[in-house]
């Protein structure tokens, strides 16, 4: 194994070590990875079985039978769905830090097979547009078609899902490359089928930067979009009365501090147990942690500005849906979501010693991850758990504020199950795909110099174009 | 690619000085005029003084008109200053450094503009004390319930601390100043201005972080402004079109559109007016450029969110405002213009890079811009009001008098007034932050090929 | 400060290879770090000319000002709110959502003051008398600067001119 | 009088559009004349007004009448607007507007969905014989501020003075307390549409007549309910046999 230095990579040994290096680690699998696959696979095996449990048992014409399903679909969407934008946005300002934190991020596009999974029975649980819900299809009888909130919901999804994988495909190709010519075996079979065609020419840079690009934007967009259209006809119709222009935006934007999260968490895994220490440093640990804060802060602004209009309208239908959501019985649940995702990272984060360690802000993203959790079950289960029968439009009786709904064992059975499967796709996922981007290495090797400056050390970073 | 001009410390203090050392011809007639035009618009004031608030246009139900849709557009612009500097500081963009100081100086004026509405707009303006906190004497306080209390402590603040900001970046170059003045009472007071500044390792570290730490202090003031302003409506339960909660964001991104195009246009002014092309290059406006579409197009969701949610309840009087304001006169045609103004025309432009890359191509698409997003604020308020309740024999409408009118040609009188002045006494451009990025300014050769590239430290 | 017969003198150059060799040949001669200083138009990478990072606590001002700002903010929307008890709206007298905008006006008002004063503060600002200087250091100069005791200037202008100094120029007793 | 909580019941049955109550809380409370420009200009003030609706189509055309003005209400989104607390709920369940004090915001007034918050654009002023009809007991509002309807607070004060000067409470059901009481749209209102008492007050038969009708399926409604303002004034439903066959053919 090759020498690699404190700071980064490239700043000893050649492009072509590291290189070598990355491949040599990408293809040891340890026994920790194996015990872990198995666990999770159990532990996904036993979500499937509540699942089935669950629809057995109780049908899909519950609507508060499956607030929890919900929800952990809705996790899943904000947090590993959110990951890739972590690898997008800094390429987009072309930040160099981004570069070993890349393809971790990008690898949990993988998370869509699980979401396009779970999505598929919350179609059949909705209810179609006949009982005068409200849409964004501003459905009159017969205008539009009765499950098309369905179809785009499912559209979206999916769309979703394909554009993160080919993001994630375009991005990997040329370490597939390097893997076809590298490696033996079944890996070199899998990445011949992947890779093909990739030589390197300067053409196909070019097109892999601009494919990066389009696809990156166009992943995002579809990111917001997704998640409008979940909010729009698939949680906001639940609660009448809940009227906020600014929630899909704040449902969007919350995928970005659980993205961020996701991220941060995987590189202290890939650091601790992963043997990527020297590529995952204080640099990444600290761009993130950054991006944490200014996220957290973000959460707050968004949040406040819904609360603050609610709060100071008081019109009956805004104060329903306070009190369903914020102070009535998910009251505790709410208080853990506040200090979880904003009281934690906030006063932690603004202070230096801890964002500028390896170890400060994963454990930051982990609290922020468990309260990421606690908000999705505050408003999925909250507004699955209104009476189907209650009054969309007319004026609404504070009393029929349902009570709290605790999960049961299915519930938790399924909980644990999905977020199991998703980590397991990820894992499976590694062993196929670097989680460490080796071609943006070697390009760091290329625009990061560091050189004497009259009588110090500077970095120099290039800015291509 | 960055074009590479090499200056030298001595030919940036005498371009960037020009302004400060000499005078440019045009300034005195422009000068002038925009004198003249305050001047006009104080006897107009002043006759508002003497016989009401009735001489503006606005009635019953239309009790806010022109200067609160003025008040939000200039709130706007002062968004500019703190969305370049201090977004720009933070991600350490390069092309940042010849614009922050105009920015700033834009921010501080057009404040000074937005909150001269405010007395404009007041009913007896001479009681506008009763606001602050002061009455110990008699126990009478204001109402911290009110979002007209969080204004002005918002608004405050960001006023200090935005003037404290462009007061600390203005210190290096002000020693720069007192060094190359002639006049005795000059130096004097430059020389005070300047602290004694002498430019010792200690102080230019401190000045790096100063930049830094003040931009992300004063980043959140900026973003609790602008949503404080629009709180002044979304509270109002009984205006349907205001009564949104994606007002907060939508206003600041609404800001950020108007004050960065507001930005760009001062940039380009800069360049005519002061030859200043060899520091503002057409690599700026680029960069401008890009931001700005990223920008608009943020914005252009957030329109698009607000204006699908408030149809989305299927609400008459909802129904009834949103019809008014798309469709009918004189707010239709009004409507039309705003959206392609503000969108449609300059974002398919700056996509093109000769649009980008050209002054003059920045300068009227950001002016485009600025149209439709004071009309963006008239639209918000004024069709609000006239079709505020379901009682649909208080619906109404507004004509804007010649009071308000020239109210409003104050402000931008005042701004442009401002800008100049300031350009007399200091520098537009910040010297040392241009001196520091030929300083910092490296590149990396790669084969044939030669990548610009900045030192980090 | 302590003892006034110090004087100082300061020698330009217009190298920055040239300025940082002066300084070495400066702390050979056994001058310590707060005997001379740098004075340039811009700030440099830290080091640029050999010397250390400068320390400073400015970090702390703002935490400060903000505890001020928000105490300040509480204690006058509290006691207004409780000193003047009119019901509005059906709001409760001490209505937190509105006063906490308040309060974090306060605390960034008071951050934004404290930090301003800290960094006015921790520059050495501001500096009555100017000492030995020279404009030509706004001109792209660098300025070496040395303050010491009268007997040990002449060491120090014999160092700057050996050093390559393209003039020497001596300040008043600082 | 600590416990009152001022209201009014409205019954539109008996209301027949004459203006009697416009006129009378004109002349009561100083409110400016409004000319013909001032109509122009859209700023006529008249702290209660009679709305008129047609229903129907011609020639089966039935005019409706509704008066409106302030509501009173307890969760009155006016009030928290005010930065000056110009505007507040007093114990008397009232939502008072303390002249002085306003600053001309007119926040308020774009924050009451009723629309019954008026703002005086220009300097009142009567003509010279009107002069000696001002009422003494109300303030003549200069420019600049808000004003609206105060539930005639000087008749409610007066009579109260009185009841107290006699050793007396305010009792409903004594006719010239009540006379004196009253605001003077209700003095003035020859159909008895309008009624005022205190709300609170469990023997006082308007009181149970708001409560009755507004508890038990009866005509009684709040205006502008879904804004959740809570008003302390009750409209009772015009009886119309017409729209209910109409209504139950649906």
């Amino acid at each position: 194994m090759t020498h690699i230095s404190q700071n980064s990579a490239s700043d000893h040994g050649t492009s072509n070590d590291v290189t070598l290096d990355l491949v040599n680690r990408h293809s040891h699998t340890g026994n920790l990875f194996r015990i872990s696959a198995v666990i999770l696979s159990i532990l996904f095996v036993l979500g499937i079985a509540g699942f089935v449990l669950r629809i057995t048992t109780d049908g899909t014409s519950n609507n508060d039978k499956w607030g929890y399903y919900a929800a952990v679909f809705a996790f899943i969407l904000t947090t590993a769905q959110g990951a890739p934008m972590v690898a997008i946005a800094p390429r987009i300002v072309k930040a160099h830090w981004r570069r070993s934190t890349s393809r971790a991020a990008e690898l949990w596009a993988l998370s869509g097979f699980i979401t396009t999974l779970v999505f598929v029975p919350l179609i059949f649980v909705l209810p179609g547009l006949e009982d005068g819900r409200r849409s964004f299809w501003f459905y009159h009888e017969g205008e539009v078609a009765r499950y098309i909130p369905h179809y785009v919901g499912a559209l979206s999804v999916v769309a979703m899902a394909l554009a993160g994988l080919f993001l994630l495909w375009v991005s990997s190709l040329p370490d597939l490359a390097y893997i076809r010519d590298h490696q033996t075996g079944w890996r070199q079979k899998w990445a011949k089928v992947f890779a093909r065609g990739w030589q390197g020419t300067s053409w196909q840079w070019f097109m892999v930067n601009h494919r990066m690009g389009i696809l990156g934007a166009f992943y995002f967009m579809m990111l917001v979009f997704t998640h409008f259209v979940i909010v729009a006809d698939f949680l906001m119709p639940f609660v009448p009365g809940w009227i906020d222009a600014l929630f899909p935006a704040t449902h969007a934007f919350n995928a970005l501090q659980g993205g961020v999260a996701t991220v941060l968490v995987t590189l202290f895994v890939m650091r601790k147990f992963g043997g990527y220490s020297d590529f995952i440093q204080f640099d990444q640990m600290w761009g993130l942690g950054k991006l944490l804060l200014a996220t957290s802060l973000l959460w707050i602004w968004f949040s406040f500005s819904s609360f603050m209009i609610f709060w100071f309208g008081k019109k009956p239908n805004e104060l329903y849906t306070l009190d369903l959501l914020m102070t009535g019985p998910y009251l505790w649940l709410f208080i853990a979501v506040f200090i979880l995702v904003f009281i934690v990272p906030f006063f932690t984060l603004i202070w230096n010693p801890v964002r500028r360690s390896t170890w400060g802000p994963p454990l930051i993203a982990c609290f922020v991850l468990v309260g990421t959790l606690f908000d999705r079950i505050r408003l999925y289960v909250a507004a699955y758990s209104v009476p189907a029968d209650a009054d969309m439009h007319g004026p609404i009786p504070l009393d029929l504020v349902p009570a709290a709904v605790y999960p049961d064992v299915f519930d938790i059975l399924i909980t644990i199950g999905v977020i199991a499967g998703a980590v397991l796709i990820y894992m499976l996922g590694t062993r196929l795909i670097p989680v460490i981007n080796i071609w943006e290495q070697r390009e760091l090797s290329i625009y990061q110099v560091h050189k004497r400056f009259h009588r110090t050390e500077v970095q120099v970073l290039g800015k291509p174009e | 690619m960055q074009e590479y001009i090499e200056h030298g410390p001595k030919k940036i203090n005498r371009d960037l000085l020009a302004g400060v050392l000499g005078l440019p011809r045009w300034w005195m007639p422009i000068a002038s005029v925009a004198l003249l035009v305050i001047l006009i618009a104080m006897c107009a004031y002043g006759w508002e003084l003497n016989r009401g608030i009735g001489v503006a246009g606005i009635n019953r139900p239309v009790y806010w008109g022109f200067y609160l849709a003025n008040f939000v557009f200039w709130i706007g612009i002062s968004h500019a200053g703190i969305m370049v500097s201090a977004i720009l500081r933070l991600t350490q963009a390069e092309w940042r450094r010849p614009v922050t100081r105009a920015a700033e100086v834009l921010t501080l004026f057009s404040l000074l503009a937005a909150l001269s509405n405010i007395f404009f707009h007041l009913g007896r303006p001479w009681r506008f004390l009763w606001i602050p906190p002061y009455d110990f004497a008699r126990g009478v306080w204001p109402n911290v319930r009110s979002p007209f209390i969080w204004d002005p402590s918002a608004i405050g603040t960001y006023l200090i601390g935005s003037s404290l900001f462009v007061f600390i970046a203005l210190i290096p170059d002000l020693a720069v100043i007192r060094d190359r003045v002639s006049g005795k009472t000059a130096k004097r007071v430059y020389g005070f201005l300047s602290l004694g500044w002498r430019g010792t390792p200690r102080q230019w570290k401190l000045q790096t972080v100063a930049g830094i730490l003040l931009s992300a202090l004063v980043l959140p003031v900026f973003v609790s402004v602008h949503s404080i302003v629009s709180w002044d409506f979304a509270v109002n339960v009984s205006v349907e079109g205001w009564h949104s909660t994606i007002f907060a964001p939508y206003f600041i991104i609404g800001a950020i559109h108007s004050g960065v195009s507001a930005v760009a246009m001062v940039m380009a002014l800069m360049v005519w007016g002061w030859k200043l092309e060899n520091y503002i290059t057409r690599d700026h406006f680029d960069a401008i450029g890009r931001l700005l579409i990223v920008v608009a197009t943020t914005w252009f969701f957030f329109f698009a969110l607000e204006f699908f949610y408030a149809i989305y309840t299927l609400e008459d009087p909802e129904i009834a405002l949103r019809t008014m304001q798309v469709f009918e006169w004189p707010y239709g045609p009004m409507f039309f213009v705003f959206i392609v103004a503000s969108y449609f025309i300059p974002v398919p432009l700056w996509l093109l890079k000769n649009v980008r890359r050209s002054p003059m191509g920045m300068f009227l698409t950001t002016i485009s811009v600025n149209i439709g997003m004071w009309l963006e604020r008239f639209l918000i308020i004024i069709p609000g009001l006239a079709r505020k309740t379901p009682f649909t024999f208080d619906w109404g409408t507004y004509h804007p008098s010649i009071v308000e009118i020239s109210l409003v040609c104050f402000t931008f009188a005042f701004v442009t007034l401002g800008v100049l002045v300031f350009s007399k006494f200091f520098p537009l451009v910040p010297i040392f932050d241009v001196k520091e990025g030929e300083v910092f300014r490296d590149e990396i050769k790669v084969g044939r090929r030669t990548v610009p590239a900045s030192i980090r430290e | 400060m302590i003892s006034f017969n110090k004087r100082s003198i300061i020698g330009i150059f217009d190298n920055v290879d040239v300025a940082a060799d002066a300084i070495d040949s400066l702390k050979d001669s056994g001058y310590q770090h707060n005997e001379y200083d740098i004075l340039t138009d811009t700030p440099y990478p830290t080091g640029t000319f050999g010397e250390g990072e400068p320390v400073h606590k400015l970090f702390r001002w703002p935490l400060f000002g903000a505890a001020c700002g928000f105490s300040v903010a509480m204690i006058l929307t509290v006691g207004t709110s409780l000193a003047y008890p009119l019901v509005v709206g059906g709001k409760p007298i001490l209505s937190l959502p509105a006063m906490s905008i308040i309060m974090y006006e306060g605390s960034m008002l008071g951050a934004i003051i404290m930090t301003v004063v800290g960094i006015i503060f921790e520059s050495r600002l501001p500096r009555l008398f100017m000492g030995a200087y020279d404009e030509r250091v706004t001109e792209g100069y660098i300025g070496i600067t040395v303050t010491c005791e009268e007997d040990r200037i002449a060491l120090a202008e014999e160092k700057l001119r050996e050093s390559g100094a393209e003039d020497i120029k001596y300040g008043w007793k600082d | 009088m600590a416990n009152e909580k001022w209201g009014m019941v409205i019954d539109l049955d008996k209301c027949t559009g004459c203006q009697a109550c416009v006129v009378a809380c004109q002349s009561e409370n100083n409110v400016p004349i409004n000319d013909e420009p001032l109509y122009n200009q859209r700023r006529a003030s008249a702290w209660i007004h009679i709305e008129r609706y047609w229903e129907g189509e011609f020639p089966d055309v039935k005019a409706r009448f509704i008066p409106v003005l302030c509501q009173h209400c307890d969760d009155a989104p006016c009030e928290p607007v005010c930065p000056v607390f110009a505007t507040y709920h007093n114990s008397s369940g009232l939502n008072v507007q303390v002249y002085n004090r306003c600053i001309g915001t007119r926040f308020c007034a774009n924050n009451c969905p009723y629309q019954v918050r008026f703002f005086n654009f220009w300097e009142p002023s009567w003509p010279e014989t009107l002069k000696n009809q001002l009422n003494p007991d109300v303030t003549v509002r200069s420019r600049g501020i808000m004003e609206k309807c105060t539930f005639c607070i000087q008749r409610i004060h007066k009579a109260g003075r009185n009841a107290k000067s006699e050793g007396r409470e305010i009792r409903d059901g004594n006719d010239l307390d009540i006379r004196a009481l009253d605001p003077a749209c209700v003095n003035s209102c020859p159909t008895n549409t309008l009624m005022f008492y205190d709300m609170n007050d469990p023997e006082s038969e308007i009181a149970k007549l708001a409560h009755d009708e507004l508890e038990h399926d009866g005509r009684g409604y709040h205006l502008l309910e879904d804004y959740g303002t809570h008003p302390s004034i009750t409209y009772l439903k015009k009886v119309d046999k017409d729209a209910e066959l109409h209504h139950d053919s649906h």
